[in-house]
């Protein structure tokens, strides 16, 4: 969690491409059994770019303010 | 189908044979009769014979060819020839003056008059040779009312060309003497 | 339980799609998604979520036209453009884009495509471009770099390949562009501004197929055919502070080309005017 | 003065369609159909309505299921190699439930064969021209008034039934004029399909209510979003693998068809009731029957005419019901013998069945069928 | 070790064409036919032989045609969209008698339907695709080798006749391996067209002498300067609008085929000589039915095959032959009832005529023929 | 007893030609066959009678290969290129004629046009491009101008034209060149240069219509509209000697765009080569 | 005729659609009853234009040196 | 039909069961038995269950499609879970063994190996999972001999990969110990 968003993973939309693990500028993702993980979430900076790079829409940011 | 009056219109491709022959259908179905007009197309473009069809009968028409016309109107040489051989018995036929009538059966009964040099030097206009002839097809035979024909020509022309049109049917209507007329005209029962 | 964008515009129920891991497509559907998203929140585009159409055609991407939950029509291979011709005529209010493959668009559709460019009829084509046959298992197609394999090219490919973006232009397109997976930030804004174009626009959008191309051509995984895009697709801005030698090899993501032609439909209601005109002219009559 | 107007069977095509409230039309000119093209460019922006000449006629019929799609009544005409190219959409059109009539004027062929000249080979083609099993209707005018009133019915069922008409012409009847005196437009039965498509708690697009064959549909851009495809598709409209549900789905695209023939299916009977021989035709081909079966009826023959004017489904338990009482079927059409494969199976031998068929491009003759009826033993046409 | 090896029929179609002469392929891929193009692209370079992929069917089958008369032996491979798309210049095939042979791997429609899912829905397609009155000739295998013989049997035929030749198989068969003992190739006769075209003094390309129907063929570039048209022509190729011209020229395409049916026609008759009951089916539809009627004949029952390889023209005389022994025939096949109309035609009531169907894309089991040939009665199925 | 260059190179029984008085159509067949026999004539062209095809599809001009005494096939509509195609692979040493009109190869046959451009196939297409559809009478084209009147234009055309020879280029024709009626002498070299050109060459050779498209658009009988093309189209020589202003309206007639990407056959013999090298390479094994 | 050369007219073929009489540099040609005529053979220059123009190989020239 | 022997070899997409029913399919072919081979596709393209058939036999076999295995391989659990009911009596499952085999009935004869873990560790590719299996199947059942195997094996695999495939072959033999052969192996009369 970063400011007032929050890094969601839905691990049975996941295919496990690791698409957002390496493009994620603070190295907070990993595939695992090819699914993806949060491996170091207080790193996040809820950049957003997992999100809009992931082709199965199984990782995404909530915003916690509501 | 002894009650039907069938007419066939031949030239080449541009003398609007077609369109003569759509307006005598024309001129039938104002004045209340049945009609069909059909033609035969040449190849898919251009060039060739020209061959067009009109049935006028008091009766519903059914089968909408014309085997046997009771009246042909040849514009060039080679349709005459076509389609001197398939007249009726007892048939006319017009044709414009400037072709040889050899070719027709002896005894056939044809009008000859000068329609495309009508059209060129009275009316002005070679494209109106096919109005010339509608006029001088009814006025020979008979069939229509000045009115209904002249009707039946403006639904067919393309705006703004009323005029040189009405001055065509009008020559054509010029070129057949009461003579003529009384030797040709059709009565309708 | 999706993001709200996923769950507001696609038909969850479907979804994951049936796309390989890693394939592009998903991306490219978020984008446009996104854009459309963006412009229904932007009063002033006039955009209006019931007013969008989808069109596709047949292949991997084309399927993209049954999750994305709008007006939706799943066509035949190559007649997407040709559909939403018909579409847009019959309602020009409605914003017709066409989801398309580049077999779909440029292979068994090159025809469509080249004559709604020419008569800038105001559609918006996006090609998922991954440069082979996906669908029908990695056949080489229109796209596909000369000398490259494909299960129809096992000696490598002799043909050329066709730059849609230029071919679209060649024919007269007045909006012609480039985005691709990697740069999804651009491409969005890219396919915003292409569905706003009132006449004729096509987004060429390079995308991967880490299956076929990709296995293929020794191209690497996912991950890798997206690091090849970050290093030779260059967003505008970059691209332009660039020098001659340093773009050699590099290709620019944004609009390549663009004019103002009048728009087809509204030429149209011309005629439909003038039409009228001549009618009440003619007194009624019907010629 | 008669209020009846001269006017060509293209035309009748174009102005009914119009009456029956086609407001777009794509086509690609080809003859003898392009005077249908033409009639359209100039009266539809009259109405309101849209035309376009597209780039081909793959396009045109793409077109034309686009615009239906999106709500209006749509139309394209064509003839053989044109009807050709569409035969893939037209599948689409049958598998999507996508409205549209389709004018297929037939002339001569194989391929380009004489462009200009009548004929009725695209009979079976308007069946079976595209792949796989899928519903059609065809209909088969044989004057101009028909053509204005048929092509009415042809949008009707189209809507009726979500799925294309063939309007199938013929060289004969599209170019041929005839006075005709049109209907008072205030007495023509216009349907529209069904918009609605919620039945109670429903909410799937391609619902259908038990015992009912054919889903509502709402045009695109009126607050429905669904989805449309070719594919085999479940109750939403979403492509399916299901083998139960694609099954499903295709047997009731035949059926309704196949259990709505009594509505579909219109034939004209001329003097069967005592008739022993039935000179079977379509189209245009009936002019040249008709003049015949009067002619023997004149004789003292007792013959009728039996024509189908929907053409598919072929019309078979109406045959059917004649068959007790005739001897000898006659059927007379411009092709190598197409509708004669139909009677021959509907028949099934219990009566002879001669043929009197034409390849050659010209038009069969009142005489020739007289000759036909007057030959001694129906002998059967090897086919 | 056994010399067989496994083999996909739709290699079998490629190695099969290549052992015929086949030596140009244009295609385009689609399901279920993809292998086709895939190894062709591979083999044909190996064998001096050009593969392209067009950027459609349509102009995959004119650039086969094109090849064809430049003298190459030229071969296509769809599926059902491709195979409608074709249909404009398969008829352009039969009018300018130009030889190719048409692989259709039939899959589940209509329109892009169940594109992996087996089907037969092509059936009267293959005969009726194309616009206006055309020759057709087609042929459908059972299995992997049978794949391979017959196609060099297709390209045999439309080298003979001029004439494309459709193959129509199925996915059953094109997706399934078997292992095949391929014939030497020596032991193969392959024909190739008539080159010459000059009988005696007569110089026109088109000249067919007295008795024949096949003109010769002299390919491109050999020295011949002829005409090839697909509008009405006349015997020097030359496009005419003489009907009496036109109504030979197609007469004599139709002829070629009809009064050749003996030579063209193949049929697989198991068991038939006692059987009561016939089961007629074509193509990969035969795998349930041997299974099926072996199964039967161990119980005791007499029950044959009768499986038209040619499938068009329908071998009508071949069916009629069989009549006099039979008390039913149990049609099978996987679509809604095509081959049943030509079965039901030929038989005219004569026999009690039941169907067994399917268009939900799987494959009729041998199980369910059984049951269907222990019903009691055969009821009509009604069409 | 016609002139002997008419006696040598057409099938002289069915001339004259069913073309209208003044169509352009019998020039521009003139100009073909003046070009083949001046390369037939010229030892170094490798032009030799016996391997000319000419190809055509469904038209007006289409009907050329008819008249002209090669090997000659007159195909479907819009598929000239396509089967030129299959006729060029099967036997890469034929030259292969396309005479087509711009109906034939830019609507319906559009698809076919860019993608032999593309491949580079070694065809020569020469359009007839009279800007309508003549053999149904007169309805719009691809390449009539907008705003002009057609039998399915009765209102004013609406859609804007395409330049083949841009559209050709576009897609990537390696030779791309325009002619007319009018100068007969420049389009017959043009035309000998396309021939002689190993790739893809395309010359978009304007025609008139004088009984469509002429009469429709109020352009006169061909005597002027043949004035126009004198005054309006000017080879290249005069057209670079002109001044910007000068060429506003006008049109160059030459050569307008060439470059020598290898020839798809030839590429595809490098195929034959390196298939059967790997089969040597595996030891006659088939994969 | 000029030089070896001699202008021959097919009027057959000839449709008169009067194309070789406007363009000829010197005036030799006319339509007349829409079939061309040879006005003025004596002007001729055999340049070969008309029948370069000629849409129907009505007119053309023959080289009378043979 | 008695003599056939029905194996059928699901898992998902990319797990490669179709070439293990095909070089199976081949070792009976190279051995001299009949064989007939077939899958079933998913959608056009990419994802879902993979299905393929391998049918084996002295005789020729007409019916091509299997529809109660003898034997089941199963990669993944939702195609074991989907082939599971349809196992003939007296079938044999081979099952990965990752894989919960509650889906079975009561009784029937599996064999769960490390198929997936095999080709990722001991092999060292995970893409030889469908080599490993045949390996495995082979060792267990005792369908063809070694060699026959091994040659079916290269006929299908690229060039260039015949060490590794060697390898993955010889690591699912290993999988099968000598007690579970002896209880699995089939008898060809
Ligand atoms: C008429 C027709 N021809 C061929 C096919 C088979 N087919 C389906 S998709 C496709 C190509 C897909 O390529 P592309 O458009 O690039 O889409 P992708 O799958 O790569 O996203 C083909 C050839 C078809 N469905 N219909
Ligand atoms: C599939 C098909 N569609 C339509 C036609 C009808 N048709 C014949 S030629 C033609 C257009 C001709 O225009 P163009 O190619 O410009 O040739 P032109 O006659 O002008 O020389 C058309 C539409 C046809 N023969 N086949
Ligand atoms: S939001 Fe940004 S920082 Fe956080 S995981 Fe995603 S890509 Fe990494
Ligand atoms: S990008 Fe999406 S699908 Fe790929 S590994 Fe990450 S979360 Fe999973
Ligand atoms: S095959 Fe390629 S394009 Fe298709 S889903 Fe897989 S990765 Fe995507
Ligand atoms: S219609 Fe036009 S293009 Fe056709 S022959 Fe006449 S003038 Fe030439
Ligand atoms: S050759 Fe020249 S000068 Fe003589 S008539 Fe012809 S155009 Fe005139
Ligand atoms: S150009 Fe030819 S056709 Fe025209 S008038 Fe002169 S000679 Fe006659
Ligand atoms: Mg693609
Ligand atoms: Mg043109």
């Amino acid at each position: 969690m970063y400011g007032r968003k929050k890094l969601m993973i839905d691990p049975a939309w996941c295919k496990g491409c690791g698409i957002c693990a390496a493009f994620c500028p603070r190295q907070v993702l990993a595939v695992v059994n090819e699914k993806v993980t949060i491996q170091d979430p207080d790193s996040c900076v809820c950049c957003g770019l997992c999100e809009m790079r992931c082709p199965d829409y199984a990782i995404w940011l909530v915003n916690m303010e509501e | 189908m002894s009650q039907q009056y069938q007419m066939r219109f031949a030239g080449s491709g541009g003398q609007g044979v077609i369109l003569a022959s759509v307006i005598l259908a024309e001129a039938a179905v104002i004045c209340g009769f049945q009609a069909v007009q059909s033609q035969a197309y040449g190849p898919e473009a251009r060039g060739g014979v020209s061959k067009a069809e009109t049935i006028v009968s008091r009766e519903k028409i059914w089968f909408s060819k014309v085997l046997r016309p009771d009246f042909l109107l040849a514009l060039n040489q080679s349709s005459l020839n076509a389609y001197a051989p398939s007249l009726a018995e007892g048939g006319v036929v017009m044709i414009d003056d400037s072709l040889s009538a050899a070719a027709l059966p002896e005894g056939t009964r044809f009008i000859a008059v000068p329609i495309l040099r009508t059209a060129r030097e009275t009316v002005g206009k070679a494209f109106t040779a096919n109005i010339v002839a509608v006029g001088a097809i009814n006025a020979a035979l008979r069939l229509f009312p000045d009115e209904q024909l002249a009707e039946a020509v403006e639904r067919h022309i393309p705006a703004g060309t009323e005029a040189i049109n009405r001055k065509a049917l009008a020559a054509g209507a010029a070129l057949i003497g009461a003579e003529t007329a009384r030797a040709f005209a059709r009565s309708w029962e | 339980m999706p993001s709200d964008l996923v769950h507001l515009y696609m038909r969850i129920d479907h979804l994951p799609q049936m796309w390989c891991p890693g394939c592009g497509n998903g991306v490219i559907m978020r984008d446009v998604a996104v854009a459309i998203d963006e412009l229904i929140h932007d009063e002033e585009s006039g955009v209006n979520r019931e007013d969008i159409v989808i069109v596709s055609g047949i292949g991997c991407s084309s399927r993209a036209a049954g999750y994305l939950d709008f007006n939706s029509i799943h066509t035949t291979h190559g007649r997407a453009i040709a559909f939403a011709s018909g579409i847009k005529m019959a309602n020009p209010r409605l914003h017709v884009i066409v989801l398309t493959g580049d077999g779909d668009c440029s292979a068994i559709g090159g025809n469509h495509l080249i004559h709604a460019a020419r008569r800038n009829l105001g559609l918006t084509v996006i090609a998922f471009n991954n440069d082979i046959y996906g669908m029908t298992g990695g056949q080489y197609s229109p796209t596909t770099p000369n000398g490259d394999k494909a299960t129809t090219a096992p000696y490598g490919n002799v043909d050329r390949p066709f730059d849609i973006a230029r071919l679209a232009s060649g024919a007269g397109a007045s909006f012609s562009a480039r985005g691709d997976v990697y740069h999804a930030r651009e491409t969005i804004d890219i396919i915003k501004q292409a569905i706003l174009h009132k006449g004729f626009s096509l987004v060429d959008v390079y995308s991967i197929c880490p299956t076929y191309y990709g296995r293929k051509n020794k191209k690497g995984d996912a991950v890798e055919m997206l690091r090849w895009q970050k290093e030779n697709l260059i967003p505008t801005a970059r691209y332009y502070n660039m020098r001659e030698d340093e773009r050699a090899d590099k290709k620019l993501i944004g609009i390549l080309s663009y004019n103002d032609y009048p728009e087809y439909t509204e030429e149209y209601a011309k005629v439909i005017a003038r039409s009228r005109e001549s009618l009440k002219k003619n007194g009624g009559a019907k010629t | 003065m008669s209020k009846a107007v001269l006017m060509q069977g293209n035309e009748a095509a174009v102005e009914g369609a119009i009456a029956a409230g086609m407001r777009f039309f794509a086509g690609y000119p080809i003859t003898p159909s392009t005077e249908i093209a033409e009639m359209s460019a100039l009266r539809l922006p009259q109405e309101g309505g849209k035309f376009i000449q597209m780039e081909d006629e793959l396009a045109s019929i793409a077109a034309v299921l686009g615009a239906s799609a999106a709500g209006m009544k749509a139309m394209t005409a064509t003839s053989g190699p044109g009807f050709s190219l569409m035969q893939e959409n037209l599948g689409y059109g049958a598998m999507a439930e996508i409205p549209c009539v389709v004018v297929d004027v037939q002339r001569a062929g194989p391929s380009t064969g004489l462009a200009t000249s009548p004929a009725q080979g695209d009979y079976m083609q308007a069946r079976w021209g595209t792949h796989g099993d899928h519903p059609v209707i065809a209909l088969s005018p044989s004057s101009v008034l028909e053509t204005y009133t048929l092509i009415i019915r042809a949008f009707n069922l189209a809507e009726k039934y979500r799925t294309p008409v063939i309007f199938l012409m013929d060289e004969i009847v599209g170019h041929m004029r005839e006075g005709v005196e049109l209907p008072d437009p205030r007495t023509l039965l216009i349907n529209r399909r069904k918009m609605s498509f919620h039945d109670g708690a429903n909410k799937q697009c391609y619902f259908v209510p038990e015992g009912e064959y054919v889903p509502a549909m709402k045009p695109f851009g009126q607050g429905e979003r669904y989805n449309i495809t070719g594919n085999a598709h479940d109750e939403s409209g979403f492509p399916t693998n299901s083998h139960e549900i694609a099954g499903r789905l295709v047997t009731r695209l035949l059926d309704k068809i196949d259990k709505n023939v009594d509505d579909i299916c219109r034939v004209e009977e001329y003097a069967m009731d005592d008739a022993e021989t039935a000179v079977v035709c379509f189209g245009g081909t009936a002019r040249a029957v008709m003049s015949a079966v009067l002619e023997a009826r004149r004789r003292g023959e007792k013959v009728g005419m039996f024509r189908p004017i929907t053409v598919w489904p072929f019309p078979e338990d109406r045959l059917r019901a004649r068959l007790g009482s005739l001897k000898r079927i006659l059927m007379v059409e411009h092709n190598h013998g197409q509708m004669l494969r139909e009677v021959q199976r509907t028949v099934g031998g219990s009566v002879s069945v001669d043929f009197l068929g034409r390849v050659d491009g010209t038009v069969i003759t009142p005489d020739e069928i007289l000759a036909k009826l007057s030959e001694k033993e129906g002998e059967k046409h090897a086919q």
